[in-house]
Order: C-alpha cells, then sequence, then structure tokens
C-alpha cells in the first residue's frame, strides 16, 4: 500500500455562485489511516468542503486528488471506486428496495467481482447481518444510518466522507460507528467526519479541521 | 391532575408491544423527558400520548379520554413538534406568516384573535423579521422554530416534542433550546429523545426510560447519572 | 407567471370576478364570427397594456400563436378539402377552408390571451384565498397551494438523490439509455420517499386543525363588495346566455 | 384521522401527485427526453387510492400547472382526468398487478385519453397544437386521410410510449413500497398480487 497521501488539496478555493467565498488558497494533505473531525459552526462550507472531495461541486480554483483520481473528472465511477460518503439524507434515500442490494450498490455499478459478498461483509462488520433482506425504509432511524454506512465501505473506498453521521444515534449504534470508524481507519481508509459532537470528534478523530473566525486550521 | 397516563400499552397488529404499563401524571406546567434508544417506538408513543392511536389503558386530559375527543378540540389541545422540519409546513401559505396562521385559521377563529396568535408567536420565536420569508426559503433551524410556532400558535395545553433536535446545527440547537426555556409556563412539556442531552439542564428534571417495552423511572437528572442505566439511553457529556 | 403592475380595476377584482370574465369570453368562442373575437382579441391586448405587461403579452402570444397560426393555414388551407379549390399563388388551396383556419386561430388568440392576462395577474395562493373566503372546502384551496411548495422539495430531493447515484458511480452521460437509467434510477426512491411520509405530512395537518370545524377564518380575510357579487353573477348570466344563443342557433 | 375517499392523507397523496406531475414534467423537458412524463402523479394517486383521487389529481395538476406556466396546459385538464379515472379503474380490476399488466394499462389508458384529447385538439385547436405533432398530422393528410384519423392517429402515437413508461414506471415504484404501505393505502390491495 502506497504511503501517498490519500487526498491532496492544492490552492483549493470554492464559493456558492453570488455567495461569498467560504474558502481561499485552501491547501491540506491527508495520509491513509488518518481520521479528520471537521468543525466550526453553521454556514462556514464544512459540507461543501465534503461535497468537493465527493466531486459533487466543483472548484473555483485550485486542484484535489483523491488516491490519484481527479474528483472533478468526467467518469463518476473513477471516483465511486476510491470514495463513499454518508451524506445527511443518506438515510432517507435508499435506492433499492432490500439492504443487501442497497449495500451491494456501488460494488455492482463498479463491476467489482462479488458484489454480493462484499455487501455481506460490510453488514458484518456493522453487526446487521440480520436486516439483510429487510426492506430499508421499515428500519429504524439507527438501522438506517448503519445501512447508509454499509453501503457506503462495501466497495473498500480509500476515502469516507461522514456529515453528521453521529446525528441521533443511541449509545449501542454509536458505538458500532466509533468501532467501524476505528477498524477502517486501521486498514488504511482516510475519513473525514463533519460534526457538531465534541464528545465524538474526541472519540474518532486523531486531527481537526477547525472552520473557525480566523480562517481554517487543522491541529 | 391534567394529563393522566396509566397503564398505556400500544402493539402493531402482529408485533410485540412497543410499550407497556406506562403509567404518569402531569401538572400543567411540568415537564417530563422519556429517553429510549433507536427503534424502541419514541415517535410512536410521542403519536400515541397525543391521542392519534388506538391504545389501550388510561388517556386522560382533566378527566376526559384524550383519543374520542373531537378533531377541534383535540387540535387546541395537544401538539407534536417532531424531528423533520419540512414535513411539518402545512405548504398552506406561501409567507411564513401565513404558516403559523393556518392553525389558528381553521379554528374559525376571528381575524383578530387570528392575527394576535400569529403575531405572537412569531415573536416570541424570534421569527417576526422572517413573517414575510417565502417559507420554503428557510433554513433548516428557521423551519424548525416555525413548526414550532405553528403549534404555539394553536395555544396547545400539552406539547410533545420528540427528537426536536436531531437534525439541526449546533447553533439552530442552541436558539431552540433558549426558546423552549420560556414556553408558558402553564403548558405540560414531554421531551422524547434517545438520551439526556446538554439542552435539556434547567429545561426538565424529571426522566422515564423507555426500555425494551418496559418503563422504568422518573429518575432526576442527577439520579440519572448516577444509577447504571440500560444500554442503549445514551448520556451528553459521558465519555462515548 | 405572475406579473406585478399598477393597481388597476382588474387586479383589485377578487379573481373569482377575473375567471367569470374568462368564461363569458369562453362563452364567446363558438358563438361569434372571427372579425368579432379578434376585435375581442385587441380588447384585451390593450387591457394588457393597461396592466403594465402589454408588451409580454403579446411577446408570448405571438411565441405561442405563430406556429399554430402557420399549422392552420397549411392544414385547413390546403390539405383538407372544403369547398371550392381556389388558386393561392403556385398551389391549389381552399378559400373555404383559409377562413375556417383563421375562424380557429381567432378563438384560440382570444381564449389564449385572456387566460394570460389571468395567469399574469393572479397567483395560485391569491386564487386559493378567494376560494377560501367564498366559503369553498378547504381541501379545494389546498390542493390549489400545496403541490407548488411541494414542488421544490421534491426538486431538493431529487438532487440528493442524483448526488448519491453519482457517488455511487452511476452518472447520466449524454447517452440516452444512460439518462433513462439516471431517470428510472431517481424516480422510484423519490417517490417511494415521498408516498411513505405522506401520512406524517397529513396528521401534522390534522393537528393543525385542518377541516377540524366548518367554518374557516382567515389571517387576510376578503372583503368583496355587494357590487361585485352581482357583477359577477351577471358575467356569468351573459356566459349562459350566450351558450343558450348557441343551442337557438345551431 | 379522517378516513374515506377524502381522508387528509389522500389529499396529501393528491398533492404528491401534482407535486411530481409538475417536477418532473420539467425534468423530462429539461433533460430533452422524448415523454412527457406528466402523470407519473396522477397514475401513482389512482393505484393507491382509486379513480376518484387520481382523476382529481391529473385534473388539478394541468389547472395548477397552467396558472404558473401558461395556459395552453391547461385546455387539456380533462385529458389528464381521464388518465387517473381510467388508471384507478384498472388498477381497481388487478390491472397493476403483473408487469406485462402495467404496460397494457399504460395503451387502455392511451386509447381512453384518446376520446377526449382528440376532440380538444379539432374543436379548439382545429387539429394542430403548434408542436412536432403536428408534422405527423399533416402527413396523415397529405396521405388522403381525413382530419379525424389523421388526429386519432397523432394523438395515440404520440403519448403510448409516455403512457407504457409511466404505467410501468408507477408499477415498478409500487412494488417498491415498504410493507406498511398497504396499510397506508387500503386501495392498494388491489394492485398487490
Amino acid at each position: 500500500m502506497t504511503r501517498e497521501d490519500t487526498v491532496i488539496a492544492e490552492d483549493l478555493s470554492f464559493g456558492y455562485p453570488g455567495q461569498a467565498r467560504l474558502f481561499e488558497r485552501l491547501s491540506l494533505r491527508f495520509a491513509p489511516g488518518t481520521v479528520v473531525a471537521v468543525l466550526g459552526p453553521n454556514g462556514r462550507g464544512k459540507s461543501s468542503l465534503l461535497r468537493l472531495f465527493a466531486g459533487l461541486e466543483q472548484p473555483l480554483a485550485g486542484r484535489i486528488s483523491v488516491a490519484g483520481v481527479d474528483p472533478a473528472g468526467p467518469e463518476a465511477r473513477d471516483l465511486a471506486r476510491v470514495a463513499g460518503m454518508v451524506a445527511q439524507s443518506s438515510d432517507r434515500h435508499f435506492l433499492r428496495t432490500k439492504v443487501q442490494d442497497e449495500v451491494a450498490l456501488t460494488a455492482r455499478n463498479l463491476y467489482l467481482p462479488d458484489p454480493a459478498a462484499l455487501a455481506a461483509q460490510a453488514l458484518e462488520r456493522l453487526g446487521i447481518t440480520g436486516l439483510a433482506a429487510q426492506h430499508p425504509l421499515d428500519l429504524d432511524a439507527g438501522e438506517k444510518r448503519l445501512v447508509a454506512l454499509a453501503s457506503a465501505i462495501a466497495h473498500g473506498p480509500r476515502l469516507l466522507l461522514l456529515d453528521e453521521i453521529q446525528r441521533g444515534l443511541d449509545r449501542i449504534n454509536r458505538q458500532k460507528v466509533i468501532r467501524l470508524i476505528r477498524a477502517e481507519a486501521a486498514q488504511g481508509t482516510t475519513i473525514l467526519a463533519v460534526t457538531h459532537d465534541r464528545d465524538f470528534a474526541e472519540a474518532i478523530a486523531g486531527a481537526e479541521l477547525v472552520f473557525g473566525d480566523d480562517g481554517i486550521r487543522l491541529t | 391532575m391534567a394529563l393522566n397516563v396509566s397503564d398505556l400499552s400500544f402493539s402493531w397488529p402482529g408485533k410485540p408491544p412497543l410499550f407497556r404499563g406506562l403509567s404518569f401524571a402531569l401538572a400543567p406546567g411540568e415537564r417530563l423527558s422519556i429517553l429510549a434508544g433507536n427503534g424502541m417506538g419514541k415517535t410512536t408513543l410521542a403519536r400515541g400520548l397525543a391521542g392519534f392511536l388506538t391504545t389501550e389503558g388510561g388517556l386522560y386530559w382533566q378527566g376526559e379520554a384524550l383519543n374520542s375527543m373531537s378533531r377541534a378540540d383535540h387540535a387546541r389541545l395537544v401538539q407534536i413538534v417532531g424531528q423533520r422540519p419540512h414535513l411539518q409546513l402545512s405548504g398552506r401559505g406561501y409567507s411564513l406568516r401565513e404558516e403559523v396562521a393556518f392553525g389558528p385559521e381553521n379554528l374559525g377563529l376571528p381575524v383578530a384573535e387570528i392575527r394576535a396568535r400569529t403575531a405572537e408567536a412569531l415573536h416570541f420565536l424570534n421569527l417576526t423579521h422572517l413573517a414575510e420569508r417565502d417559507c420554503r426559503r428557510l433554513s433548516g433551524g428557521e423551519t424548525q422554530r416555525a413548526a414550532l410556532a405553528g403549534a404555539l400558535a394553536m395555544r396547545p395545553r400539552l406539547l410533545i416534542l420528540d427528537e426536536p433536535m436531531t437534525d439541526l446545527d449546533a447553533e439552530s440547537r442552541d436558539a431552540l433550546a433558549g426558546h423552549l426555556r420560556s414556553l408558558p409556563w402553564e403548558m405540560a412539556v414531554i421531551f422524547l429523545d434517545i438520551g439526556w442531552q446538554s439542552w435539556m439542564a434547567g429545561l426538565v428534571d424529571r426522566h422515564l426510560l423507555l426500555d425494551q417495552g418496559e418503563m422504568h423511572g422518573p429518575l432526576t437528572t442527577e439520579a440519572l447519572f448516577a444509577t447504571p442505566l440500560p444500554e442503549r439511553i445514551f448520556l451528553a457529556g459521558q465519555p462515548a | 407567471m405572475y406579473r406585478p403592475g399598477p393597481d388597476t380595476l382588474w387586479r383589485r377584482a377578487s379573481p373569482l370576478t377575473r375567471l367569470a370574465v374568462l368564461a363569458v369570453v369562453a362563452a364567446m368562442l363558438p358563438l361569434w364570427p372571427a372579425p368579432v373575437l379578434l376585435g375581442a382579441l385587441c380588447l384585451a391586448l390593450a387591457g394588457a397594456a393597461g396592466l403594465g405587461f402589454g408588451r409580454a403579452l403579446g411577446l408570448r402570444l405571438l411565441v405561442l400563436m405563430s406556429p399554430v397560426g402557420l399549422a392552420l393555414g397549411l392544414v385547413h388551407g390546403f390539405l383538407i378539402e372544403r369547398g371550392p379549390p381556389g388558386i393561392c399563388g403556385p398551389f391549389a388551396c381552399y378559400p373555404e377552408g383559409l377562413r375556417y383556419a383563421l375562424l380557429v386561430f381567432s378563438r384560440l388568440a382570444l381564449l389564449l390571451s385572456v387566460s394570460l392576462i389571468f395567469v399574469m395577474t393572479t397567483r395560485p395562493s391569491d386564487l386559493a384565498r378567494a376560494l377560501d373566503g367564498a366559503g369553498v372546502r378547504p381541501s379545494v384551496s389546498y390542493l390549489l397551494t400545496a403541490p407548488l411548495s411541494l414542488v421544490e422539495s421534491v426538486g431538493q430531493e431529487a438532487r440528493q438523490i442524483r448526488d448519491s447515484l453519482q457517488m455511487r458511480g452511476l452518472s447520466a452521460r449524454s447517452t440516452l439509455r444512460e439518462r433513462f437509467r439516471m431517470l428510472a434510477g431517481m424516480v422510484n426512491p423519490l417517490v417511494r420517499g415521498l408516498i411513505t411520509e405522506a401520512p406524517i405530512r397529513a396528521e401534522a395537518l390534522e393537528m393543525r386543525g385542518f377541516r377540524a370545524s366548518p367554518k374557516r377564518g382567515l389571517i387576510d380575510p376578503v372583503e368583496e363588495t355587494a357590487r361585485e357579487i352581482w357583477l359577477r353573477r351577471g358575467l356569468l348570466a351573459l356566459a349562459l346566455l350566450q351558450l343558450g344563443l348557441l343551442l337557438l342557433w345551431r | 384521522m379522517t378516513s374515506g375517499l377524502f381522508s387528509t392523507r389522500n389529499l396529501v397523496l393528491a398533492a404528491i401527485g401534482i407535486a411530481l406531475n409538475i417536477a418532473l414534467g420539467q425534468t423530462a423537458s429539461f433533460l430533452k427526453l422524448p415523454i412527457f412524463l406528466d402523470s407519473i402523479g396522477t397514475v401513482l394517486a389512482a393505484v393507491l387510492a382509486g379513480p376518484v383521487i387520481g382523476g382529481l389529481t391529473g385534473l388539478l395538476t394541468n389547472l395548477l400547472w397552467g396558472l404558473i406556466q401558461g395556459p395552453t396546459v391547461a385546455f387539456f385538464a380533462p385529458v389528464a382526468l381521464v388518465i387517473g379515472v381510467v388508471a384507478g379503474l384498472l388498477a381497481r380490476a388487478g390491472f397493476f398487478r403483473e408487469i406485462w399488466q402495467a404496460a397494457l394499462s399504460g395503451v387502455i389508458i392511451t386509447i381512453a385519453l384518446a376520446f377526449v384529447a382528440v376532440p380538444i385538439r379539432i374543436y379548439l385547436f382545429g387539429g394542430v397544437t403548434g408542436s412536432g405533432a403536428d408534422f405527423l398530422t399533416a402527413y396523415l393528410l397529405r396521405l388522403g386521410q381525413d382530419l379525424f384519423p389523421s388526429v386519432l392517429t397523432t394523438v395515440l402515437g404520440w403519448n403510448i410510449a409516455d403512457k407504457v413508461l409511466t404505467a410501468v414506471l408507477v408499477w415498478g415504484i409500487v412494488r417498491g413500497l415498504p410493507g406498511r404501505a398497504s396499510s397506508d393505502w387500503p386501495f392498494l390491495a388491489h394492485s398487490r398480487a
């Protein structure tokens, strides 16, 4: 596994059309296995940064590389191979009607060998194998979040993007998410997690990217 | 007693009871929290307590059975504010003012009363400056305050908050908590959540715990931190 | 489509009165010959100018009506036998057909212009409030306003679903098949989510007393003078009279 | 909760159906797809709550869309009403259980809507609409067909693909609804295999 940084951002600047720039000439590098908690008040661009790395927004300037792939590149499949995301709305928009199909979807779109096995492994790692045959919309809020997380890791991404993933989880599900994040990091996955829950940030992150009043600091 | 719940239970057809033997009483102005993990039936419990479900056992408001009231009386008595802000707007009003007025209008109140209640609710939640704003342009936090404003415009005597903060960012959460602290005191309020949260401090000091259908408590906040809890119940501030 | 403009009689009138005018115009169509209809069209255009969007209405009418006019002339003037054939330039044509095409064109242009005036001066919320004021059942005004705010959230949910599809390796490239796959891939989760949430939305409405009491109040009540109610009744009578004449003459 | 035909839940369903018709109709034209996709909400409401709610959804879609986008579509409101009512009747007869039945329903809906669309196009629009469909009508007339058959063929040809796709899409959506949907929407029992 090369020691080359998973995520490289150089002179990145971004702002929504017609609005003030959220950040200017931001440069960041994250090595494999790093877990970064992204903190700071609302509206400073925390989620936008994740969306830039996910190729869902175009930078105004600067360059991004995720495991060698430019997220703004034409092929969505290339980025999907190396990245996985759990957005705030992921546990409301399931694309399939069975949990096992939902979790295997990305692997199937990437034509990876045996997507069903990859899905079963992901469910096993989150301790929700029992939900495999259920309809995602019949699950409770905690189960839905865990299925969304399983769907984001089944295809073995190098970068995992999480947006307020701890929101609304009870103690057991919170523990499951924390253990999964630590296990992924141990396997070399880089994880960026936007959260406003300090306890959760301390439990998972080795580093903090703080969107403060005086700009963005990595501590 | 305002609200009297005795041995309340509910189960979906063909499913084990979601909760049973739930008993407590609530006087006007009293606050109570019911803490339960994911999948323990919080939202169903909220609808049950509001009288929306055919539950078994006693559910009385000042002696009158809650789930056999007329819809108009029901709407004047109890309001629920849920987790997802956008699902609670009627979509009937374009401006925030029309949205909040929707409830009082439905009660067929005189114009002056509708206007007074609407202005009061908007003012109470610091939304007056957004009164003419198109509802669809509000932020998540503003929408949640709008939902609470709509509920308060009905002048309920029982307010049930079902995970009101879960979808909010930290700033909106603090803003809403501030408003909850100055709720009209004669209203009984029930908070439903996945665990004790820091914004509850000073707001509610009587907690019931629901786990696997069984009810435990009531416990004070202090007792909550002292006694071992069902494993799903979450306490903010404790090491994760 | 709504266009603000100077305060005129038309804008002060209740949307229901404007609808009555529309009904009178609609009743004119089968009855009056082309010149009368075209005259009324000019009146409508003048009215639109007074309401502050004469040019916009004229432009819109041109865009909508020129292809229709062309097709009508072609189809009825040349392709359908109607009465004795004549010569129009190098081609054989049917003057009778051209006259019919003109009649259909003027009917459509008049109805479209007055409908456009109605649409450009009436917001759905105005119509809903007028209906509420007239004591129509709240379900009707609900179905006139709620869908438009739902269209917004449908659009937002669709964008979020498209993002998650893209994140999972499915993207809408140019090929038609690809766009179909993306669309089908989006419609299913989008609609399933909305349908599952419908009962929650319904309960939120009922909690706010929706249809709980017979009489519904309004924060901005609709003041209607008796004169306007009689004007509306007169207009509707005029529309019915024209339909009556139609039956008499045919 | 109110129950019965005009329960609040059915009204919300109609509102959702109208919103879907308008949103998807705008997306289809935005994505330049050769179909309208503006009656998925109508057929969905019909399959979940029956012909009356389905018809109401269709009718109000065109009236409301006419109010915000331009009145031409409002003149075809009766067509959308027929789509909803016929889809509801077909659903009640179990014609949305299997995929081939849904496709057949799409065809039947297209035929049914022609009974209303053709007279509107002939008497109000003189057989044309100023859109691409006119070329087909003109071509058929050129072949010596009369106006009525030409317009009928145009209407059928122009709608068949959209309505069959719509019916099949709705069948897929309904089949993918979670278990509790049958208790939320009793009428759905007609379409559950």
